[in-house]
């Protein structure tokens, strides 16, 4: 993908400028300067953000909603402002965005909290699942998006079934609208595949969804960092994503409800700071978002993500989607063009994200990811936590590069370069 | 080699006699008959070993597995399928923990090539210890038959 | 108290250096110097706990446990030595420590685990609780510790009961023997009280309960931070509590199991990093902790925890210990002694921990609060969570000045002062 | 007052009047007969409110209240019930509007005092941004028990 505008991607002078705000991209900590490709994993954080949280929790740091003093007053502020923040940054109301732990914990309590509404007779029917009704998933979830249903489904009698994937790992809207029946009571799907880089098509399969009254539950894990997002006009009833991988610090997931469905599910945690009136037998507990914030939340650790929001639109996330559809595009291909290296996920030039997963015909992944490290270069080895994917795709274990706003070409290259090395390393295949 | 590639940093790793078993693949194949057989996966990277285990009286008599993995974790099992048999049960363990505690040390322990036998090829595994679990597969998996045996 | 030996308190000269590690503490956030009461809410952090994170987020920043490059072995090595120096700061075993988001969530683990595990028929009988049989906690828990049990009454068909108060809020141990009974299955009860300050007989109460085959769980969100724990030593089954009260950071609840319940317990939250193998339809767990421990940890805070810890043992368990029981009785007879102002929480001269709640006759707390405040004094006024217990004081709110490392006697004098003034500013009671 | 209290910092707050209301407490008790009720709670503090209010075709008649709480909740419910009736209901919310819109200004809002009447004591109030839902607690209860006559 090429663009004319200077304004419509980030230019490699752009870049060496981010890049000097990532203190870690400086380090060599195999002795080697580091190419960072794992950011699908974690993401590393600029020092913008390090300094956010650390003014404030050597300045403003408190209890939120509690006290009464400045102190507690200064931090409340920052805690709501940063919540305002976040939910500006993917088109959300404040109301609409609580807290979690990752967004495995945000997944896990929208299955928690459903398995608690059904347990309790789910008065609204917006909420009932039962036996014979369906969840639907698809093939190549991380099990954080997997196994939530898998367990709902077992509790609630319902049963879970999923959209297959090809022999590349790739479904398609018309497997989607296919699996979506009039039993569907349940569409949980990733915006972005960490595994494929695949793209979903989130607009036509909520549509669908909600024809059939079914809720739709949205892993933005991948998507969400890397490209601007509109949570309500997708049209999706909750979703989840993580600070840890959109720059902000570890600690912090974010779930989105709807404030429909936000007012309909009973907490999955209960305790301090969600409840109106407590009895020794009874609970009443307070509205969305307040209601699934139970206990101390990871104040400094939001206002951190705040300032990873502020950064990433200080780029622009138009330009570093674009930039990362480049890379993406530019690892796509390479990798296909490496005999003996099979790339998973779609095919060069057809859309995808900024990653790429590939196999090595007769190496295995983690000796793969040996000799890359050895080169500096930081990809990820393993089944991704996609082990459905991974044994559909017949291999235990594949390579992901992964970029973010501060991957160069030159980097992707490199790992290209590298990677066309590994099988003669290994003796194999000449 | 060609290009780029990064030998240096690797060749304590990849000793040359780990690049061959992982390819000879010594005793691979189901053992039959066996006295004791352990499935040992390692969750992180999917490796995985089923090994069986024959005794003669108190000598391991022969040794087979089948696994998938990486190439430390199947030129170990190779390396223990032929370097096993003949010890005692007590002369494998003694082997076993000589070896987990080299891989431990991060280098720290100086390899003892009479306890190890070839396995001492795999000293350079310590300094990279995301790797350690590959090289213990099969190991552990003797470990946990013997084991086995003893508690019947 | 007194204390001869120079080692066995904190000094005034001590704690002017101590003080000096903590950047917020030279903070006027109202325009005068802060007088902070408020530890037992949140605890402020050292520059020691921000430097360690600093340099983990700047320099080892990674995916743990998954990625096989140089950074991730960085980062998991800090990870796991970060869980074993907390581990042993509380007398157990690396395994037997597992990470939640807060003491809540730790708490809700628990609960939300033998929910899971009676669903599934519990065929461990340690975990078995049915109709008939009975939880038991006390009226003086905080909400984190009740709600949690109430839920899991409410579902498993048992009985929650309650050790009750006195006028004071205080209960002893021949309350609690007495309310254990053939027919407890779980007791859970707080260390020490977040608004008396008392201080549970947990080992004879863990005796009596394990006398009837009773699980223990202790909230030690109160204990841990100010006073030497050893929690097998105490003999309870589980406990939690949080690093933002014990000078980390936010988003960090630690959850104590021992071997044999981590080993029985199914997790409450499912997903990556926590299993062995996945279908589309099966699951399989890992073992504790990483059982318990689904999706990306806060690595970072966890770092930034065992740093806390570090420096809590540098200046001494046993000397924060004592200078905090002292000022607590500082606290306790100062109070007490102002005409109007009722003390809630053991007598003075008793034994408490160093923090303590009045109420003051004809002024909301509230009010009291905002007094305090105006004077510069961070203090907590509320229902500290903890609703049951206020009413049975008969008050809405009271309020709470509680006490850390870093407090003064100075400090402690100064919060009485202006107590002792605030029903003349209202004009009551002259 | 005596000793080191600090009269300054909350003299903005703790107006002359709003102590006076604070004991005062007019229109305390249960109004008989009222024509809609609401019961409000600020789950923060655990102050609470019942208020009742009666019209008299398009004028507030009376209103009268139950509650505890600090000063601040009770002064304002104080003044509501001395202040409101003799509005019309058009002329209660707009007074709702316009305190709702000082206290949130933090000091940035010029106080009208025509339009608050002896509301105008709670100014202060916008400088202590957790003391707000005290001072409104009273307010919003009236607001919404007009709401509930209007949606009948
Ligand atoms: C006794 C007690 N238990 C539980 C909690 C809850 O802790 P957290 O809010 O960190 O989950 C607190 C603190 O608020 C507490 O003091
Ligand atoms: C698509 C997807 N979903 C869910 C997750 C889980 O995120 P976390 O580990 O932050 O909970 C990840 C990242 O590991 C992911 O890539």
């Amino acid at each position: 993908m090429t663009t004319t505008s200077a304004e419509a991607t980030l230019s490699e002078e752009r870049i060496e400028l981010l890049r000097a705000d990532f203190p870690i991209l400086a380090e060599q900590p195999g002795g080697v300067p580091l190419v960072y490709l794992d950011s699908g994993a974690t993401s590393q954080q600029p020092r913008q953000v390090l300094e956010a949280e650390w003014v404030f929790r050597t300045q403003r740091n408190a209890a939120v909603h509690r006290g009464a003093h400045t102190l507690a007053a200064l931090a409340t502020d920052d805690y709501e402002l940063a919540r305002e923040r976040i939910a500006r940054f993917v088109g959300a109301k404040p109301t609409e965005i609580s807290w979690a732990m990752n967004a495995t914990d945000a997944l896990n309590t929208v299955a928690l909290s459903l398995a608690e509404a059904n347990r309790a007779g789910a008065t609204d029917p917006a909420l009932r699942i039962r036996e014979g009704d369906e969840i639907l998933v698809t093939e190549a979830e991380h099990h954080a998006n997997l196994l939530p249903w898998q367990r709902l489904a077992d509790e609630t009698g319902a049963t879970l079934r999923w959209i297959e994937v090809d022999d590349d790992g790739v479904w398609t809207l018309e497997d989607a609208l296919a699996a979506i029946t009039e039993r569907t009571r349940l569409v949980a799907i990733a915006h972005v595949s960490n595994v494929t880089g695949l793209i979903a098509p989130v607009e036509a399969i909520a549509r669908a969804a909600h024809a059939v009254d079914a809720l739709v539950v949205l892993d933005a894990c991948q998507s969400v960092p890397h490209r601007p997002v509109d949570l309500p006009a997708l049209g999706v009833d909750a979703a989840a994503f993580s600070s840890h991988k959109m720059l902000g610090p570890g600690g912090v997931g974010v779930l989105y409800l709807t404030a429909q469905l936000g007012a309909a599910l009973p907490p999955a945690r209960v305790g301090g700071s969600m409840i109106t009136t407590v009895t020794m037998t009874e609970r009443d507990y307070l509205p969305a978002p307040q209601r699934f914030e139970a206990g101390t939340q990871p104040v400094g650790a939001i206002v951190g993500l705040a300032a990873a929001v502020d950064y990433l639109e200080a780029v622009g996330m138009r330009a570093i989607e674009r930039h990362e559809v480049a890379l993406g595009e530019r690892l796509a291909a390479g990798a296909a063009a490496i005999d003996g290296v099979r790339l998973v996920g779609p095919r060069p030039g057809s859309e995808r994200a900024g990653l790429a997963s590939v196999i090595v015909d007769g190496v295995h992944a983690h000796d793969v990811g040996q000799v890359l490290d050895a080169a500096g270069i930081a990809a990820r080895v393993g089944h991704h936590c996609a082990q459905p994917l991974h044994r559909r795709l017949g291999v235990a274990a594949t390579t992901r590069a992964s970029t973010y706003l501060t991957t160069t070409e030159a980097e992707v290259d490199r790992f290209l370069d590298v990677l066309s090395t590994v099988r003669s390393y290994f003796g194999v295949g000449r | 080699m060609s290009g780029q590639a990064p030998r240096d940093p690797l060749a304590g790793l990849y000793q040359e006699l780990i690049l061959e078993h992982a390819k000879r693949r010594s005793g691979e194949g189901v053992l039959e008959p066996a006295d004791a057989e352990r499935f040992l996966r390692n969750p992180t990277c999917g490796d995985e070993i089923r090994l069986r285990v024959r005794l003669d009286g108190e000598t391991v008599d022969a040794v087979g597995w089948e696994g998938q993995g990486c190439s430390i974790s199947q030129a170990s099992a190779s390396v223990l399928a032929e370097d096993v048999p003949g010890l005692t049960a007590a002369g494998a363990r003694s082997r076993i923990e000589a070896l987990r505690e080299l891989l431990r040390s991060r280098g720290s322990v100086e390899p003892d090539e009479a306890l190890l036998g070839d396995a001492v090829a795999f000293a350079g595994v310590a300094r990279f210890p995301m790797r350690v679990k590959c090289a213990m597969l099969a190991w552990v998996a003797l470990e946990e038959a013997l084991d086995e045996l003893d508690a019947r």
